[in-house]
């Protein structure tokens, strides 16, 4: 069963609420090795683009709605993760451009333009301990999934399990990018914010396929 | 927490409602998007220079709008970049033909902030340069960091290319002029205690009642290392040798030297760092001919102080001594 | 306790030697007994103005001294008033034989150790006069207090009493022009904590996450009333009623207002309470004509803030507006 | 037994040895009604005091001593203690002046003199919550004691417990006078860290009178 505006909307609206309810926790971490700010900053922009989004004609397609999120996450949520989520979802969107339904294939090349986009602005690599280390796993469990030939859910599902394992992996590393990357050793058996709010992020579009809470 | 604010989420907004209150006639503060600005601008043919960041810092950048330093400020919330779209519209703002200098310290956020929008700038016709700070020695700047971090040399930054741009030299000018301060000046910072950020509410980082940071920088971030309370002269010791090895400064050298309180550090004890800094700098030959002493880049009610320093020449003593008139910084008008 | 100090002994000499360092041309330090003087000093003809007191309040009053404002500062010990030696240094020094002014803020021990000074220099042939500022509204002034204290608004009687020096006014019109702004200056206090004194080692009073002090004064002396914390714009209404109406100032008025940090409150915050302030001013018809908003009599590392007023006619407000030149308020050279 | 110059000297040196040990205690008074810093005006004005009087002539009168004590405490204390301790001092010895040996009589008159040199720049009264509290009933009990013929040991011996009550009895009053008067109701239950110097001052002549520790 393909995907449709249905679930991106459905995607951003419970990106939005689970920001909001992991608000504390993204602060907490990014307390530990950045200055503290990742929660408010992502909940700033989500719950913007809840506003707008309401605004938003119903049949506009999910290019539409990711690049509704991609202009409103860059307009208000500032510090790094604004620019670098911001592309993503620009280039997420151009990535699905006049699909009305999304199959696995559009959705692994949803995600990898997404990837591509942080990238491009933030020029990370895996390991160096910042949100790539979520996107990256992710993008490739989503293409082996789909060359599995799973499910449009089956393969959000494996693109969020492994955005997950992702963000975990960061906890043993010294960051090279981003404000962690001043600590040096420091920042070591310390998770990183940015690859946490990645796995939320999709776990969440994950969820809005299968309907699940 | 104990902060005299009414709500985290309001008071950059009202900070500035106060700003426009107390500096009628000298700034102009713009909501939506929000930024100050000249109340003169645009000057037309003098180019213009533009600076912002994560608000907490005050008086940077704010304070430093007027006449001879910024034409611009853009403040983002406590302690985060501002989105592009303040950015560009402070930009768009105080052009006047001549183009524009965006002032950036080195943050991924800033940095991927300014650049959209000096994109969207030049796509509306308007020339944008950029200048990096980066002036704190406490990061290793290597392929393994994301570079070291703009902390308070910035203020030298800005006075000394306002100082270019209101002389009137062209865009390539004033650029090269800030990149030779930039890479002239060096800076490390030191906390005894936390600053807290408002929706955050409790405190950046957890430090004991006989601890200091060493190389902090301005947003809390951790920093160096972590040792125990020294007397004022040991600490000043430390975070100097680094800064003066770093350029490297050396014998014959004239510096301007600026002892910049974090926030919640009492002026008194600014100027025994002084001291010793201009002391321990005269016994290795280096003459302070211009200073500084005051709260001019802070980390909200952060206890703790930096040191940088510039090393001068003839014509940037003659820019950092011409006249300047904005809320923080006013000397010679 | 945590400081940037060598040792609670020393520190006040060794800020001293800061300032002789950081501010040549400005300022001359004396050491034994201790004063900060203008370089320039005595003016020849000039009525000199002479402020001092216990040490911890900075920029007052050495932050004061130079071209239209204060000639001389005396700084005692932290907290303590300076004796009556380094006073009468300073006197003598600064004569330019048109007579002293004392500047001397209501404190007992301030207001002794001036006038055994004052004594000491009219045994010397130098003509003394003082006046004794007091605007502090938390303090009731009745036969059964030492009187209001002298706080923030001290620093609106130093700035336009020494404009009026500055243009040539004699001893008994600038005595009077102080005493008038004195007389129109009323200021009230808030601390968020409290500050701790180096040779105490302690804070000077204890006080609760969620309290607040109001009517604090400058040396951590209590207030008025302990209260739960509230949002900044109700404490910034709590004391601007008292001082509004106690003079009373009334609609039509047109007034100078500082928001003075009284240390570690961060810029950002003061500028807060200014928004409040301008606001609730110019709804009962107060006008802010002038304003001034920063740390300029603090309380160590003391959060918290005052506000003071001072009611505005054409003379005063040209003499504040005429050039000031120190350390710490500088405009119009 | 009349006292001279050795117990003049005696009591300056047990008065500066008393104010160290109690530097912390009139510290604490202090702070809590006053601004903190009565035990170090003192001990920095007794300091200096004993390095002065190392170099007073061995054969100074006793109201030369009382002199050399007042100047420096004039010019090493500051803050209120200063110039109302160096007041009392002066117009002690000028009480004294040119005895070699005080007897009952010229001490009442020293103690007198002094109070009324507090009274002279400070002008509080009896129930002010000053020094006062403790000077007034001091000089009472030495008048007493001298009229019934007490030695000079008991006279200051009456004057000292009389300073002691006095200052215990400032804890129930609301200060009129000095910072704490600032306070109105709260500064009641507190005592007052001038008083507290006061009797420790006259308990060290006492002392000094009976060569006791
Ligand atoms: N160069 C980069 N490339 C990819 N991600 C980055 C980069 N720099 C920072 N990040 C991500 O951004 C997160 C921090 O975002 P946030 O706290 O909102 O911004 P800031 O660091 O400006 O305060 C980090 O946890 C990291 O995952
Ligand atoms: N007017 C006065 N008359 C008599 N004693 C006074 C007066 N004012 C203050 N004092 C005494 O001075 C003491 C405070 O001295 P100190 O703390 O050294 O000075 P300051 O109050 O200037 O800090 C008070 O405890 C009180 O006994
Ligand atoms: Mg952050
Ligand atoms: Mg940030
Ligand atoms: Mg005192
Ligand atoms: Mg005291």
């Amino acid at each position: 069963m393909t995907l449709g505006r249905a679930w991106a909307r459905d995607w951003v609206g419970r990106s939005a609420r689970v920001i909001a309810e992991q608000r504390t926790r993204l602060i907490s971490l990014d307390r530990e090795i950045g200055d503290g700010d990742h929660g408010e900053n992502m909940e700033r922009g989500f719950q913007a683009v809840v506003v707008k989004l309401a605004d938003l004609d119903p049949d506009a397609a999910p290019a539409e709605v990711l690049k509704l999120v991609a202009t409103t996450l860059i307009s208000t949520v500032g510090g790094a993760s604004g620019p670098l989520y911001g592309t993503a979802y620009l280039k997420a969107s151009g990535a699905i451009a006049g699909l009305e339904e999304l199959d696995g294939t559009a959705l692994v090349a949803l995600l990898g333009a997404a990837r591509d986009g942080v990238v491009l602005r933030g020029k990370a690599e895996v390991g160096d301990k910042t949100m790539i280390d979520a996107w990256t796993p992710a993008v490739e469990a989503a293409g082996q999934a789909q060359a599995e030939g799973r499910s449009e859910a089956q393969i959000l599902d494996a693109a969020a399990a492994a955005a997950e394992s992702g963000s975990a992996s960061t906890d043993p590393l010294v960051a090279r990018k981003g404000r962690a990357s001043y600590l040096g050793e420091r920042a070591v058996g310390h998770r990183d914010p940015g690859s946490v709010s990645t796995a939320l992020i999709l776990r969440a579009a994950a969820d809005a396929a299968t309907g699940g809470t | 927490m104990k902060k005299l604010i009414n709500d985290p989420r309001t008071v950059v907004a009202e900070a500035l409602q106060g700003v426009a209150l107390a500096h009628p006639g000298l700034l102009t503060v713009v909501t939506g998007p929000d930024h100050i600005h000249r109340a003169d601008a645009p000057v037309q043919g003098k180019v213009a220079l533009v600076s912002g960041g994560g608000s907490g810092h005050e008086p940077l950048h704010g304070g430093f709008v007027g006449y001879g330093m910024l034409d611009a400020a853009v403040p983002g919330a406590v302690f985060t970049s501002p989105t592009p779209d303040p950015i560009l519209a402070a930009t768009l703002a105080v052009d006047g033909g001549a183009g524009v200098l965006h002032i950036v310290k080195n943050y991924t956020g800033d940095v991927l902030n300014f650049e959209t929008a000096a994109d969207l700038a030049e796509a509306e016709g308007v020339q944008v340069r950029a200048v990096i700070t980066d002036d704190d020695v406490a990061v290793k700047d290597s392929l393994y960091t994301a570079g070291r971090r703009g902390v308070a040399g910035t203020v030298f930054v800005e006075k000394i290319a306002g100082a270019a741009a209101q002389r009137g030299d062209d865009l390539d000018a004033v650029t090269a002029i800030a990149q030779r301060v930039n890479a002239a000046t060096r800076s490390m910072g030191v906390a005894l205690t936390a600053p807290t950020v408002p929706h955050a509410g409790e405190p950046s980082f957890d430090i004991g009642d006989d601890e200091i940071e060493i190389g902090i920088g301005i947003h809390g971030e951790p920093g160096r290392e972590r040792i125990a309370l020294e007397p004022a002269d040991a600490i000043v010791d430390r975070i100097l040798a680094p800064i003066v090895e770093d350029l490297p400064f050396a014998s014959g050298d004239e510096v301007l030297l600026l002892v910049n309180g974090m926030g919640a550090t009492p002026l008194i004890e600014l100027y025994v760092a002084f001291r010793r800094a201009h002391e321990s700098l005269a016994a290795q030959g280096i003459t302070v001919t211009r200073s500084l002493v005051g709260s001019y880049v802070t980390s909200l009610e952060m206890q703790g102080f930096s040191l940088s320093l510039l090393k001068l020449d003839a014509e940037l003593t003659e820019l950092w001594d011409a006249p300047v008139q904005t809320a923080a910084l006013r000397w010679g008008r």
